[in-house]
């Protein structure tokens, strides 16, 4: 019995980490290659699970279905967020970027309360609704989804930064914009290409949250503290330590609920991340 | 003779498996001018840090008027009288010139108003008296090395290490940049010079220290280290010497 | 030029303390009160995250430590919250010591995910803790109490006069500092730390003064919303929004400026109250289209705050002349 | 400062001078969160509140409230009502302010709000230093009539009622019904001022009545996921789940219960995120068998027409029924309206010294009352609290069982058997 418990709120730590993840490796990404903290990310975050939520409830299709084109649709919100604004203060000091992705944060949580109002929304049915069951334990079937999908989104991203040349493009600027520049990479393309893969990623998990989360405009809010955590727990930039940092903090999150107080869990988490930083200043896989 | 000014001994510094400067040692009295030289990667920078105290050594002596010094933090060894410039200029952008002139000398004069004195007698001794109000980041490369310069000078040190000041200026402020190490000599100050411009340490040094891959290869006044055949080696690689006799 | 900002301050000063005397509106003495307290809380913030460079986002567990301090010295124990201000401040400068400690050591974006990191543990513990009123908060005791009590019915004028001296009080020590040797190595911490410590300055030690400084002077405005307010409780005092508000209100105006942190609070609480006033009513979110979007807009052409639009094109004095130093 | 107060005087002496004349106008301020979270239900009460305004300012006798149809108060010579609303965005300090405007400003009669419990702390504190009548009808903290204030006044009972009918609930099941006694109670509350102070008082009450707490998890808002928190109520095997959460939580945790199959005998919610629409709409099946505590509901309009009537009116304008929290709102503007009538002034004192002694009747409200009759601290003494039950989807009236349209299905069908 015990042990049972002990291991399904491990295996359900595991499973929330890796969408905590999902969500993280798009800010870091934003972040590694430009230096900038988009506090706007969950707002990118709770696009995807409107867009997913509106072709639901007008066409009836299934947020699965129909996350290539949540997926589309955010990598377009992403390139037109750095487009419109982000461009213009990409010199700007840290400060004043901070304060424009705050704007930005706000304006989106406006934007989606006057369009869509303030109430909460879900998708009550969809193809990946059910259990699965296996010795004891039983996860519900979105969140195992859910995790699959950003397992396999955060291989891809990571794939595509190691193995192709648009990727070793991005990586090249994300390490020294000058030395990239000399190298005839264009940072204005990449900059806008890491703002896209970033809305996407968060897309991508906006997508397969809907099928089991609520949505509302404050939605981004919720899960915005522990991305940033993660980002930095892992090391600014780092995709591959903001994954890892996902799964470290799922667990810590989930078991430290269930073996301590739910009222601390948070504070388990976030004192997990000065211990680190204490020892690593640079986060576990950040750049010293 | 009483205590040389600076004394190391062994002095040896380590990065995980990479050793960068290994049992290197030297003294240096008061007044004098050494030359601190040596190909890339010599380890002459990781020297000058740990001098400074921005890199602990991972074993050795540093002496300053007898006392140990090493692993003190910079702002420590600054107050002992040690200051320095860097490889790469860190002037202090958001403030003027004189502004960045009055930090270093709050060292000893925390009042503003004597700083400001102090700061704009050393300008005036540093040749950039005439740009006090302008932004410093208005400078151009060589000023901006001078200023660097002159900041630490405002400390009021008794050593000066200088890390390559000269790099990247033209003949004629190579020149200046000499005639003005020169008088800071004058003041009794000494200086520890990293320099790739030999044409600018060789006249001025008084002493040279030759590093090739962290160690002592060399030590003497300039004329015989610039025959000194280890160092030619060096400096030029193993092929020149070898067509000889 | 520096004669012209003197001159301005003394007329806004003059305008400030006139200024309950030319209007009897309670909207606007309040508007007002809520403007200094708001400046005031990003005067002091600007003394860390302004002059040093150290961006905090954890701010509000200082404000929080004001705030409850003094409400628990006078609702436990009688004390006047004169005495809870200044004991508050003494708490917040405590807790930024041991805040500072560990977190001096981080860089840029490390040190204000700290600072969040900090700000909701604070938070998250007094939450949980029945000493502290838990969830609930506080209330204090209404009646009118003379000035030692700190609590006025009456007339808005008292904490006018209070909010008003409390933000002269913290501009002044901006001042000072800025002015002395402390202000001068803050910013050669925040432009160059490593060419600063070659000079001879401490980076825990400034980055210390300035931290107990920011912070003491946050929770004195923390007990000033107490007093005000008459109400406390972890949401209203010790929310990480607040820390980005009381950031947010330096940035805008212009950091590590004197005068940008008031400018910054009173084109922040106009843009707020505006566009509340205007829009909030209808219920849909447009006064947070509004106000996320002139952020955005601020942001993007006026990078160095609000202040920079008065001293960007302003032309230093020119240097005296002299002889051209030459070399011999 | 001389000036100033002469300048106050002159004020004064106009607002002097416009109470004297302006008698065909009775002006209420009316402070309600219509931005941020809780927009949505902050325009709720703000429509009820204005049906009910201008019912009294109509003429249209057919709803049978006694003031509805009067054409205005006629203790006032037909002086009409007018309603003033203000925005708090759910922000304590806001609410003060606005109330603070609302009284300078508008020279308001008396005030009404607040909905949030940290909200209605601060706006009636103010209301109370400036002595101008402050009238609650939906905040449930027991706190907030702790005050010793002389201002305030509070028609909705509150939490401690609430929690008491919830055990009232459990004996009369046994009693009346022949239902075992379930023993294990676990407590699951959002660690706020609303559900720290709610499970407190189950708490309380539960050792009282011989429960044993099993578990007692608060968690706090919001969050991500709520695994953790519905793992440790598992294990701790209760009968009974008494639950005080918003909306976003009640749905997480419910479908968190599915997930994890964890079922307890009954889930006893205290109201809020429970007895919301979009509760039912996204739970679907789910959500059935969810019992709450209420104040109101609209099957109570079989037995009491006058639920129904209403009801209607607000269909009609705004196409939506009444619920629990803007019924509420209804009746706090008539229970204003009855004390200023009463008064036959809009002087505070005179409003203050009415609303001491209101006594109206329960057959004269919409609420399922006993009626309206304050206690020395400002608490209504006649409130009371129903029951519901979620059933095929809607929320049926299953205690007191003399107003139950439905009986109540217990234990809960296990979830796989709906």
């Amino acid at each position: 019995m015990t042990v049972e418990l002990l291991l399904q709120t491990l295996l359900s730590g595991i499973l929330f980490g890796l969408v905590y993840a999902l969500v993280a490796i798009g800010l870091t990404l934003i972040f590694g290659v430009m230096d900038i903290v988009n506090f706007a990310h969950g707002e990118f975050l709770m696009f995807g699970m409107y867009a997913a939520f509106w072709a639901f409830a007008l066409w009836g299709l299934d947020p699965i279905v129909t996350l290539p084109l949540t997926t589309l649709l955010l990598f377009a919100v992403g390139v037109a967020v750095y487009r419109l604004v982000i461009r213009r203060i990409t010199d700007a000091p840290m400060l004043s970027q901070i304060f424009a992705t705050f704007g930005l944060m706000i304006f989106f949580r406006g934007l989606a309360q006057y369009l869509w109002k303030p109430d909460f929304r879900s998708v009550d049915h969809t193809i990946v609704a059910g259990k699965v069951a296996f010795a004891g334990l039983q996860f519900g079937l979105p969140q195992v989804v859910a995790a699959g999908g950003a397992v396999l989104t955060t291989a891809a991203v990571w794939a595509f930064l190691r193995f192709t040349r648009l990727g070793a493009a991005l990586e090249a600027t994300a390490a020294d914009k000058e030395a990239a520049a000399l190298m005839g990479i264009d940072a204005q393309k990449m900059f806008a290409l890491a703002w896209g893969i970033g809305a996407a990623c968060a897309g991508v998990a906006g997508a397969l949250l809907a099928t089991y989360y609520p949505i509302f405009p404050e939605v981004g809010s919720t899960f915005i503290l522990v991305a940033f955590v993660l980002v930095a727990l892992g090391g600014f930039g780092s995709v591959v330590g903001a994954f890892w940092a996902g799964i470290l903090v799922g667990i810590v999150e989930v078991m430290g609920g269930f073996l301590w107080d739910p009222a601390y869990k948070m504070v388990l988490v976030l004192s997990l991340y000065l211990i680190v930083v204490w020892f690593r200043p640079q986060g576990l896989m950040g750049k010293a | 003779m009483s205590a040389p000014l600076l004394e190391v001994r062994g002095l040896t510094k380590r990065f995980g498996g990479l050793t960068a400067n290994e049992d290197v040692g030297f003294t240096l009295r008061e007044g004098e001018i050494m030359g601190l030289i040596g190909p890339n990667g010599a380890g002459k920078t990781t020297v000058f840090n740990a001098l400074a105290g921005f890199f602990p050594p991972t074993s050795g002596t540093i002496l300053l008027d007898g006392a140990p010094v090493e692993g003190l933090p910079p702002e420590a060894i600054a107050a002992r009288g040690v200051a320095r410039t860097f490889q790469i200029v860190r002037i202090f952008r958001s403030m003027t010139v004189l502004e960045n002139v009055m930090v270093g000398a709050m060292l000893r004069h925390r009042a503003v108003p004597k700083a400001a004195v102090v700061a704009r007698e050393t300008l005036d001794f540093t040749g950039l008296g005439r740009r006090a109000h302008d932004p410093a980041a208005q400078l151009t490369v060589a000023e901006q090395k001078r200023l660097e310069l002159t900041r630490a000078l405002a400390t009021g040190p008794r050593l000066l290490l200088l890390d390559e000041v000269m790099a990247g200026l033209t003949a004629s402020e190579v020149q200046e940049a000499v005639e003005l190490v020169k008088r800071i000599r004058d003041r009794g100050i000494a200086c520890v010079v990293v320099e790739h411009v030999m044409e600018g340490i060789m006249p001025i040094a008084d002493r040279m220290v030759v590093l090739e891959n962290g160690r002592k290869i060399a030590e003497g006044p300039p004329a015989a280290i610039s025959v000194d055949p280890n160092v030619i080696r060096a400096y030029l690689g193993e092929g020149y010497l070898a067509p000889g006799p | 030029m520096r004669r012209g900002g003197t001159a301005l301050a003394l007329l806004g000063l003059a305008a400030a303390v006139a200024f309950p005397l030319l209007t009897t509106r309670v909207t606007w003495q309040n508007a007002a009160i809520l403007m200094m307290m708001t400046a005031q809380l990003g005067v002091a913030w600007n003394i860390l995250g302004g002059y040093a460079g150290q961006v905090s986002l954890g701010h509000a567990a200082f404000f929080g430590a004001g705030a409850y301090v003094s409400t628990l010295l006078s609702v436990k124990l009688g004390v006047s919250p004169w005495l809870g201000m200044g004991a508050g401040a003494v708490v917040a400068a405590g807790l930024g010591v041991l805040v500072g400690t560990p977190c001096f050591r981080l860089k840029g974006h490390y040190f204000a995910m700290a600072t969040i990191a900090v700000g909701e543990i604070v938070q998250a513990l007094v939450n949980g803790s029945d000493a502290l009123g838990g969830a609930v908060g506080f209330n204090l005791p209404l009646g009118e109490t003379g000035f030692w009590g700190f609590v006025f019915n009456r007339s808005k004028l008292p904490y006018y006069y209070i909010a008003l001296g409390l933000l002269l009080a913290t501009v002044g020590v901006n001042w000072i500092v800025n002015r002395s040797h402390v202000g001068y190595y803050l910013r050669a911490i925040k432009d160059e730390p490593d060419a600063a410590r070659s000079l001879g300055v401490s980076l825990t030690r400034y980055k210390m003064i300035a931290m107990i400084l920011s912070a003491g002077l946050t929770a004195m405005g923390g007990t000033l919303y107490a007093q005000k307010e008459l109400f406390i409780d972890p949401g209203s005092t010790l929310s990480t929004s607040l820390s980005i508000k009381i950031a947010l209100v330096a940035i805008l105006g212009g950091a590590g400026t004197l005068w940008g942190p008031v400018l910054g609070a009173v084109v922040l609480t106009a843009i707020e109250e505006a566009t509340r006033i205007a829009f909030g009513g209808t219920g849909r979110g447009t006064d947070l289209v509004v106000y996320g979007a002139l952020l955005v807009v601020i942001a993007v052409f006026q990078p160095s705050g609000i202040a920079g639009l008065f001293t960007r094109r302003a032309p230093r004095p020119p240097a005296p002349p002299e002889p051209e130093a030459r070399f011999p | 400062m001389t000036r100033s107060v002469r300048a106050l005087a002159a004020i004064a002496a106009l607002a002097l001078s416009l109470g004297a004349s302006a008698q065909e106008e009775i002006r209420i301020g009316v402070i309600y969160p219509l931005t941020g979270a809780a927009a949505s239900t902050g325009i709720e009460l703000k429509n009820a509140a204005q049906l009910a305004a201008d019912l009294i300012n109509g003429t249209d006798k057919s709803l049978g409230l006694s003031l509805a149809g009067a054409g205005g108060l006629p203790g006032l010579k037909g002086a009409k009502i007018k309603l003033i609303f203000a925005d708090h965005q759910g922000n304590p300090q806001v609410g003060a302010t606005e109330a603070e405007r609302l009284i300078a400003e508008h020279k308001v009669a008396a005030l009404q709000g607040a909905y949030f419990s940290t909200v209605t702390t601060t706006a009636s504190q103010v209301a109370e230093r400036n002595g101008v009548p402050f009238l609650n009808a939906d905040s449930s903290s027991p706190a907030l009539t702790q005050r010793g204030f002389k201002w305030f006044f509070r028609t909705t009972p509150h939490d401690e009622l609430f929690v008491q009918n919830a055990f009232e609930f459990l004996r009369d099941l046994q009693k009346k019904k022949g239902i075992a006694q379930p023993r294990r109670i676990a407590i699951f509350a959002e660690n706020t001022e609303f559900g720290t102070g709610a499970a407190k008082l189950q708490e309380r009450y539960a050792k009282e009545n011989g429960y044993e707490i099993v578990e007692k998890v608060l968690y706090p808002p919001k969050g991500t996921q709520l695994t953790s928190e519905v793992q440790k109520l598992k294990a701790s095997r209760p009968d009974i789940v008494m639950q005080s959460s918003y909306l976003g939580d009640a749905i997480l945790s419910m479908k968190t219960y599915k997930d994890l199959g964890f079922l307890p005998t009954a889930l006893l919610a205290n109201d809020a995120g429970f007895n919301d629409s979009e509760f039912l709409k996204t739970m679907g099946k789910d959500g059935n068998f969810v019992i709450s505590r209420e104040v109101w509901a609209l099957d109570l309009g079989v037995k009491k027409p006058v639920i129904a009537k209403a009801n209607a009116l607000l269909q009609a304008r705004h196409g939506v029924n009444f619920n629990g929290n803007s019924a509420r709102a209804f009746t706090g503007v008539f229970a204003l309206a009855d004390a200023i009538n009463r008064a036959g002034s809009t002087k505070p004192e005179a409003i203050q010294k009415a609303l001491q002694a209101t006594n109206i009747p329960g057959a004269d409200l919409i609420m399922p009352w006993g009626g309206i009759q304050f206690d020395a601290t400002g608490q209504n003494t006649k409130g009371a609290g129903i029951i519901v039950q979620v059933q095929d989807g809607k929320y049926a009236t299953v205690w007191p069982f003399d107003l139950a349209s439905r009986d109540v299905i217990w234990p809960m069908p296990s979830w796989d058997k709906r």
